[in-house]
């Protein structure tokens, strides 16, 4: 009797500390943005992701616009937002700061893949007909420039099955599967 | 059995100083050489841990593995050890099924060895593994046609099963420990009190002790066989000559048996004599065990005998190549030392009678093991160096890291060996007072009279 | 047992318990919870720069070798990341050799010179100071301005190694310019076949068509590794074998180790070393004793086969009588120890199968002379499948360069390195002679130029060229790594690599097809390097006068598109492909009115220009030789070497006492070492092709490959010795010994191989190197270390494979030798 | 009374544990219950390695040795392709330099009758991989197309695979491989640059698979085998090294295999290799 009361306490311990170890999510670091920048307007403003990451189509990658197209759009669009004061800003800002000192702007690159696994926006956006919300969740509602990874949370069980942060190879095979498209390992790795 | 008879028949005089023989080491404070061996031991095994983490930073170029070598010390000492760790399941649970006499003294120690022996057999491969930071994909992946998920399956269950054989037939001795030991230190009261979840020696306990260590020992036979089974299936289902061969299995788990009887010989020998056991752990004992390693011996050789023969026969020149390297070629040296060491010293000491004195044994068995551990080398090693296609020259010379380790995790396995003498009663208490009684009364049988006692 | 003692237990058991299993369970799951509680980094700790942009395809051309191949080079936000042979180039069609696929690992190597140098310590003791390009340049200009002002132009001595045709025209330009007849090109003559015999006996140029051969035939020629156009002559080889569904051409061949090429071919004959010759001229005795040449040819278009009479009426010996009289097989075999029937047997092979060709390399002269007559008895000059002659397809020409007084002068006094035509008579300059010629010759040399030349390693008996080189008071270097010569220079001036720089070069494809390959840099300059003709442009500005004058141009690319101009007006030839769709308009209006630019531009976008019509027709059988024939007895050297020579001298022999009597007294120079005792070996040396020209070890891809017969891939100078010779010596594989020659001795690693014969040890050359970066610096030996010079009477070239050496284990003492 | 405290006691402390006990079972078979769902999912299991008229290649190469010179230059392409490590002497005694191609020479004989032969060797890509049966996190396995691929993250560097290849060919990586600036500059971005402690192999560049098949998609048209040619293929001068469709009878591949010439490296052992080489003569 008294061994078995034994036994199951050291289960349970043994069960609570794993249970802990596999629900607590992994904490990811957000990173510092050079300037801000407001997804959710510009998409009000009609903007697709395509106008801006002008890539996303026909390349492996998506791009990011230079400094000058900013202001250049800026400036054609300024009239309408006559009150607009952060927009005024920033434009003189990217001005003095970048197009003057002829830099690029340095976005820190959230989104990328290590370098053995073989991901193509074309394959995604143009071949695949994935709308780009698809994964990169909710960033045209984000106010501010991308800090950490968007990818859709899992729901509580997912998570636990997949026992990880999210943006593991989990995920993308998870899109797979329900797509039906291929799962071969070397389909993406190389 | 009987061992209930233990709490209610009059105790025998015997008993009294049996157990005061045994339980003397847990009080008194042990010698200064013993803590300074001690301290050396560890001191070693730091230095492996200091030698391994550099490994880990560096990667396996601090070894001197190499192209076409991709195995070495590293899996030459998993064999060894997961070998080693035959001897105490094998003592324990098959004499004790078969309730062989001579068993009794050797029991404890043997399960020590293999309970010990076992972590460090299993640390191996994940030194030898690049990565090993993803071991637990082996778990998380498994694939299923891999003898090496199997030997993780194999070895994890061997070693759980064998620490609770282990620890079950150590509570009635803790017990004693709890009760008798009076002058030990507070942490020593509170380990036994613990550790011996209230073992009162009850008919119904022993009962309950009895049923349960007897299927266990059936359990553990088979999961002895198909552990050392898996480890040679790792050789065994390659293509690479000299591994690939039908005889592997059984010549493994042989020659595990083989070298593990060996260490149990030292390990006992060893503890009698630095704790004066004489009178328990008698001459007839070692006697007795002298003559199983010497049959082991036997069939160590007729295994060893018909690999080669049959290899030799069939002439395969990739086959051949390796025979050729081990007789003759670069590694006759230590192939031939191994077989006398092996075979023809114990053999020739331990056949004649008077030479089969407990120095001798020691000796021959230290020798032993040094033979099996070179056999484990030249089965692994040769096969890496000839490969199926041509090939520059190739060669394996041990880096210190790998030397390092090794020693390291020798003196590892010695040293949790002498502490745990230092801790427990290093022979079975229990069982050899049973012996006693049933030495007393002049017992029939013993299963018979169980079973009569059932009957009453 | 009671209730009692039950909760007893349990209250000892509970916390304990609950720990513990907490407590494995943590263990259980630690990796876990170091995923967790560390933060995962956004982004990746990067092994490499990402690349996010366009990929474009940009042509250039190798500069590896001679034969300049096309090559397309993968550029990705200016990056060359991946390379490719031009698909459109008919030299090399798409394909490259391995060394074409370093270009990229030559650009981003990591030992450039990086900046111009100056030299710090004193000389060989490798300390530099980088300084900028005006304090190199001014200093150089200003030692170059005192030279000429002094009146002594002609004591500036510039050295050139690997060049493409540009260059070397620019070089020669700002010799003559400048004033010094003092211009050598030095090297290696391994793998540039018999162009000394070629122009004796042709007075031109040639080439096998090795791709349309009926039987090949290769006197010690490891073609397939060291054929000067590698690409070539590999898919030459394919075509021999395969690309003919009817036929599969037979390859033997003649070398005194088992090459790659004997591996490959379906005969190997081993014969001792520099006896090859005797074995052409045995077969060439078999032919011609049974009527089995090309009567036709011999008698219509070749001079010398019968004995003549001069003018003088002087009765000269004749090639057939000089075969019948010395080359009775019999005595062949005798020299060559190869049996009389292989000799016959190959004779009517080599005369029956026709279009046959026999090969060799630029070894001794009369070597050469001997197999090319071999090919002109049977009529394999001139036809499809034999040789092909050609004069040079030099398309660059520039008007004459300006020259004052002191340059004019200059010219006018004679190189350093001759002195009269007598001795080495069909050489201008002889590289060899230089070392000694500085140290002792009529007039000091008070200046080098090195122009990516690397005597220091390249040359036999490399001591010489040490000793000279420090004498030399001021020595300049243009070279984009630091090689031993360099070492020994005042100024580095930085080349750009192939990649960053113009290039340009002419050559003709096996079928004797003009190809100019042409191409723009392909990515910027990673460091402050300037292309080697940018560098004399800025120099010659800078000394000014004349000089200046002659390089009116601004930049590389300008020079180039004047020097091409007298190609564009001939208006023959076309762009190697359709020129990129980007430039589609400027096309069609080209059409309209071509301009140089616009033709220009076009072609640097191809990749180059070619003239494919030429293949169609055959060359005459015209020579430009003094009888205007095909010459077994060579007017040309007769002239040179004088109306009394010997006609011996003048008619394809074995250079040997054995054929020569009396004569040859002291041709054989081979001499055994002295000190110590032991027996001797002829060393045999060879280049694989990754180290063709002395480079590419510094280049870790190559490095891998050299030797790769030997199923080693290790990073090491070898010596083959035969198995039994090794078990006489007691020498196992890959133990170290030295190889002692009477000047010097170098460490190897023994290979036991059963493809050298017992009497031969068989080394290769390239590496060895005590500078050159680092995966070339200190990695193997150099056997030129131990090879004394003796050059060729006739050309001046040297002669690598006399040398006797003896084999020593190593730390066993061998008399008191030079170590290298 | 007593007692009866003791029995709450124990009664609530049984309870809790069952509790915990069966929570955790709970969870964790939602877990399993999920994993399942995903692998219902899953069925059929999806496949774009097939055209539309659903014919599925299977990737050979066949190897001319009457053609090759073992100029080397195949062996020079990979290495740049993939961003082999560089490797130095040092490396290279220790055998540790890691090639995924490479001339193996094969001299029998006596001087002078020497019978000889030299064989690029690359990854044979087995149809019965030895490597891929002992792999114990199925790091290495054979695709749908029949390339034998390894994946990096998942290889946890136990170094069985290379010990079962007949070949050799599998290679260890025994330290990080260096590369001193600027080199990686020139790498090629399609390609991963291997770390230490991971087996690695000759992929027969299928990340040109990977672009060739995103490539004939993009611009709308069937992928076709002749899309993707690895770069020893494209090097070879002599076009020695043909690659194809081994399951299409029609490919050149597939005539050669079959031709008189053809044979396989160790056959004997019934890897089934998918590189047929032809001999000389």
């Amino acid at each position: 009797m008294a061994k078995i009361v034994a036994a199951m306490e050291f289960i349970a311990g043994f069960l609570f500390v794993t249970l802990l170890a596999v629900v607590i999510p992994a904490n990811e670091r957000k990173v510092e943005q050079p300037l801000p920048f407001n997804h959710k307007k510009h998409v009000e403003a009609g903007w697709k992701c395509i106008n801006c990451h002008p890539f996303a189509d026909h390349q492996k990658f998506a791009g990011l616009p230079q400094a000058q197209e900013c202001v250049d759009c800026h400036k054609a669009e300024m009239p309408k937002y006559p009150n607009n004061k952060k927009m005024r800003e920033i434009t003189e800002l990217l001005e003095k700061e970048y197009i003057a000192k002829g830099r690029e702007i340095p976005w820190v690159v959230v989104h990328s893949v290590k370098d053995f696994v073989y991901f193509s926006h074309q394959r995604h956006v143009t071949l695949g007909k994935v709308e780009c919300v698809e994964c990169h969740v909710g960033v045209d509602k984000m106010t501010e420039p991308v800090t950490k990874p968007l990818f859709p949370l899992p729901t509580y069980p997912k998570m636990i099955a997949y026992n990880q942060s999210v943006r593991k190879m989990e995920w993308c095979l998870d899109c797979h599967r329900q797509k039906k498209v291929t799962t071969d390992c070397n389909a993406c790795h190389r | 059995m009987q061992k209930h008879s233990v709490v209610n028949e009059e105790r025998l005089p015997e008993e009294e100083e049996l157990e005061k023989d045994i339980l003397r080491p847990l009080e008194q404070p042990a010698s200064k050489k013993f803590w300074l061996t001690c301290g050396f031991l560890a001191a070693v095994f730091l230095f492996a841990l200091i030698a391994w983490t550099n490994q880990l930073i560096n990667g396996l170029k601090v070894t001197g593995l190499n192209a076409p070598v991709f195995w070495g010390v590293y899996i030459v000492n998993f064999v060894f050890f997961i070998g080693i760790s035959h001897a105490g399941t094998l003592i324990s649970s098959i004499l004790r099924i078969a309730n062989v006499e001579w068993r009794r003294p050797f029991t404890r120690m043997a399960e020590a060895v293999t309970v010990f022996s076992l972590p460090f057999g299993a640390l191996c491969p994940i030194v030898d593994m690049g990565r090993p930071d993803r071991v637990f994909n082996v778990i998380k992946h498994p694939h299923l046609t891999s003898p090496i998920l199997w030997d993780v399956i194999c070895i994890s269950t061997y070693l759980t099963t064998s620490c609770i054989y282990f620890y079950l037939s150590l509570i009635p001795d803790i017990a004693l420990c709890r009760d008798r030991l009076k002058n030990v230190s507070p942490f020593k009261k509170w380990l036994y009190r613990t550790l011996s979840l209230g073992w009162t020696g009850t008919e119904k306990q022993w009962k309950i002790l009895d049923t349960v260590l007897t299927v266990m020992s059936v359990m553990l036979f088979v999961i002895v066989v198909s552990v050392h089974t898996n480890v040679s299936f790792v050789f065994a289902v390659t293509y690479k000559p000299g591994w690939h061969t039908t005889i592997l299995p059984p010549f493994f788990v042989l020659g595990a048996i083989f070298s593990g009887i060996a260490t149990v010989i030292v390990v006992m020998a060893a503890i009698r004599k630095y704790y004066g056991l004489d009178r328990w752990v008698t001459d007839y004992h070692f006697d007795r065990i002298a003559a199983f390693l010497l049959a082991l011996t036997c069939f160590w050789f007729y295994a060893m005998f018909v690999e080669h023969l049959l290899t030799i026969y069939l002439g395969e020149p990739a086959e051949m190549s390796i025979i050729l390297a081990r007789f003759f070629g670069r590694f006759s040296l230590m192939f031939w030392v191994m077989f006398s060491l092996c075979f023809i010293v114990p053999l020739i000491v331990l056949s004649v009678k008077k030479w089969r004195t407990i120095p001798n044994l020691v000796i021959v068995s230290i020798l032993i093991n040094i033979g099996m551990w070179l056999e484990r080398y030249v089965i692994i090693v040769p096969s890496g160096i000839n490969t199926l296609l041509p090939w520059g020259t190739a060669k394996y010379i041990p880096s210190w890291v790998e030397i390092a380790i090794t020693a390291g995790w020798f003196s590892g396995f010695i040293l949790l060996l002498m502490l745990f003498s230092r801790f427990f009663p290093s022979i079975t208490v229990w069982e050899v007072k049973e012996g006693l009684h049933q030495a007393a009364q002049k017992t029939q049988p013993v299963l018979v009279s169980s079973t009569a006692k059932e009957n009453a | 047992m009671s209730m009692k003692d039950l909760m007893k237990e349990i209250k000892v058991n509970r916390r304990g318990f609950f720990k513990w299993g907490a407590i494995s369970g943590t263990a259980a799951t630690l990796p876990l919870w170091i995923q967790k509680l560390l933060p995962s980094p956004v982004g990746l700790k990067e092994t490499r720069p990402k690349l996010y942009g366009e990929e474009s395809f940009l042509p250039s051309v190798c500069g590896c070798c001679e034969a300049g191949c096309g090559v397309l080079v993968r550029v990705i936000k200016g990056n060359a990341v991946g390379i490719k042979g031009n698909p459109h180039h008919p030299v090399n069609k798409g394909a490259l050799c391995p060394k074409g696929f370093t270009l990229i690992q030559e650009l981003y190597h990591p030992d450039r010179v990086k900046t111009p140098l100056k030299r710090k310590g004193d000389r060989g003791s490798n300390e530099w100071k980088p300084i900028s390009w005006e304090e190199a340049l001014g200093e150089v200009s200003e030692k170059l301005r005192e030279i000429r002002s002094k009146g002594e132009p002609h004591s500036l001595l510039i050295l050139t190694g690997s060049t493409n045709k540009f260059e070397r025209l620019m070089l020669r330009r700002f010799s003559s310019a400048f004033g010094t007849p003092n211009i050598v090109e030095v090297g290696w003559c391994f793998g540039q076949g018999m162009v000394d015999a070629a122009s004796a006996m042709m007075g031109l140029n040639f080439n096998f068509d090795l791709e349309d051969a009926a039987f090949i035939i290769s006197f010690g020629f490891d073609w397939l590794q060291s054929f000067p156009s590698p690409v070539e002559a590999t898919y030459a080889y394919s075509v021999l074998r395969r690309g003919k569904p009817d036929r599969r051409v037979r390859i033997v061949h003649i070398e005194p180790h088992l090459s790659i090429t004997g591996i490959k071919a379906d005969e190997w004959i081993p014969v001792k070393p520099y006896t090859e010759s005797a074995l052409a001229l045995g077969i060439a005795h078999v032919i011609v004793a049974e009527g089995l040449y090309d009567k036709d040819f011999v008698l219509n278009h070749t001079f010398g086969f019968e004995d003549w009479v001069d003018e003088k009426g002087r009765v000269h010996l004749g090639f057939k009588s000089l075969l019948l009289r010395d080359y009775e097989p019999e005595r062949v075999s005798k020299f060559t120890g190869v049996d009389k029937e292989t000799i016959r047997r190959l004779a009517y092979e080599f005369a029956e199968k026709k279009p046959s060709l026999a090969l060799t390399d630029r070894t001794r002269f009369y070597d050469q002379m001997a197999v090319l007559s071999l090919n002109a008895l049977v009529g394999s000059i001139g036809v499809k499948g034999g040789i092909l002659h050609f004069d040079d397809f030099f398309p660059f020409s520039l008007p004459p360069c300006q020259q004052d007084e002191i340059a004019r002068k200059g010219l006018s006094s004679n190189p350093i390195t001759k002195t009269d035509g007598k001795i080495f008579p069909l050489a201008e300059l002889v590289s060899e002679e230089v070392p000694d010629s500085i140290l002792n010759s009529s007039y000091p040399v008070n200046a080098v130029l090195l122009y990516r030349a690397n005597p220091v390693f390249s040359s036999p008996d490399l001591g010489r060229w040490v000793e000279a080189i420090k004498t030399v008071p001021f020595v300049v270097s243009m070279t984009s790594f630091l090689d031993e010569t360099s070492m020994f220079a005042d100024i580095i001036l930085p080349l750009s690599v192939t990649l960053e720089s113009w290039q340009a070069t002419s050559t003709r494809t096996l079928k004797g097809v003009p190809v100019l390959s042409l191409s723009k840099p392909v990515v910027e300059p990673l460091y402050d390097t300037l292309s080697g003709v940018d560098i004399l442009l800025r120099l010659t500005k800078s000394i000014g006068g004349t000089v200046s004058e002659s390089f009116p141009w601004q930049d590389a690319s300008e020079a180039l598109k004047e020097s091409l101009r007298g190609l564009f007006t001939s208006g023959q030839g076309e762009p190697l492909s359709e020129p990129p769709a980007a430039e589609e308009e400027s096309w069609i209006e080209e059409e309209t009115k071509p301009t140089l630019d616009k033709w220009f531009k076009n072609i640097a976008a191809t990749g180059g220009w070619t003239d494919k019509k030429v293949a169609e027709k055959l060359p005459p059988l015209k020579f430009k030789t003094p009888s205007g024939k095909f010459e077994f007895y060579s007017l040309t050297l007769r002239k040179r070497l004088g109306e009394e020579t010997p006609d011996i001298f003048c008619l394809p022999h074995v250079e040997d006492p054995e054929f020569l009597g009396e004569l040859g007294k002291e041709v054989r120079l081979s001499v055994a070492p002295q000190g110590g005792d032991g027996k001797t070996f002829h060393l045999y040396l060879f280049v694989p092709l990754v180290f063709k020209g002395g480079e590419g070890a510094h280049l870790p891809y190559l490095q891998g490959i050299a030797g790769s017969y030997l199923s080693e891939h290790r990073w090491e100078t070898w010596v083959e010795i035969n198995p039994e010779t090794a078990d006489e010596l007691g020498l196992e594989n890959d133990e170290f010994v030295w190889v002692v020659s009477p000047i010097g001795r170098v460490k190897a690693r023994v290979k036991r191989y059963v493809g050298v014969p017992k009497d031969v040890v068989a080394m290769p050359l390239g590496l060895g190197h005590t500078a050159y970066g680092r995966w070339a610096q200190y990695v193997g030996s150099n056997p030129s270390a131990v090879v004394p010079k003796v050059l060729d009477k006739i050309t001046g070239q040297p002669l690598w494979q006399l040398t006797l050496v003896r084999i020593v284990k190593e730390g066993k003492s061998d008399g008191n030798q030079r170590q290298i | 009374m007593e007692t009866k405290g003791k029995f709450d006691i124990l009664r609530r402390k049984l309870i809790a544990l069952f509790g915990t006990l069966t929570a955790a079972l709970g969870v964790f078979s939602l877990r399993r219950k999920l994993a399942s769902q995903e692998n219902k999912e899953t069925e059929p299991a999806p496949e774009n390695h097939e055209s539309q008229n659903g014919h599925k290649p299977r990737w050979g190469m066949v190897i001319d040795l009457d053609k090759c010179t073992g100029c080397g230059a195949c062996v020079v392409a990979c290495s740049v392709e993939n961003n082999m490590m560089l490797g130095d002497a040092q490396l290279a005694e220790q055998g540790r330099v890691i090639r995924w191609m490479y001339l193996l020479p094969m001299i029998e004989g006596e001087y002078p009758n020497i019978r000889s032969r030299i064989m690029p060797m690359l990854c044979q890509h087995c149809d019965r991989p030895p490597c891929v049966f002992v792999c114990p996190v199925s790091a290495t396995y054979k695709n749908p197309e029949g390339l034998v691929a390894q994946i990096y993250p998942r290889c946890i560097g136990c170094r069985y695979c290379v010990n079962n290849c007949p070949y050799t060919i599998k290679y260890f990586n025994w330290g990080d491989p260096e590369f001193p600036q600027p080199i990686p500059k020139g790498f090629n971005p399609d390609v991963a640059v291997r770390y230490k402690g991971i087996v690695e192999k000759c992929t027969f560049c299928h990340h040109r698979l990977q672009i060739a098949r995103e490539k004939a998609k993009a611009e709308g048209r069937e992928f076709r085998p002749e899309d993707y040619v690895p770069a020893c293929v494209e090097a070879c001068p002599a076009k020695a090294i043909y690659f194809g469709d081994l399951n299409d009878p029609e490919s050149e591949v597939s005539k050669l295999a079959h031709s008189r010439r053809a044979f396989r490296l160790l056959e004997e052992l019934g890897t089934q290799p998918k590189v047929i080489y032809l001999t000389e003569g």
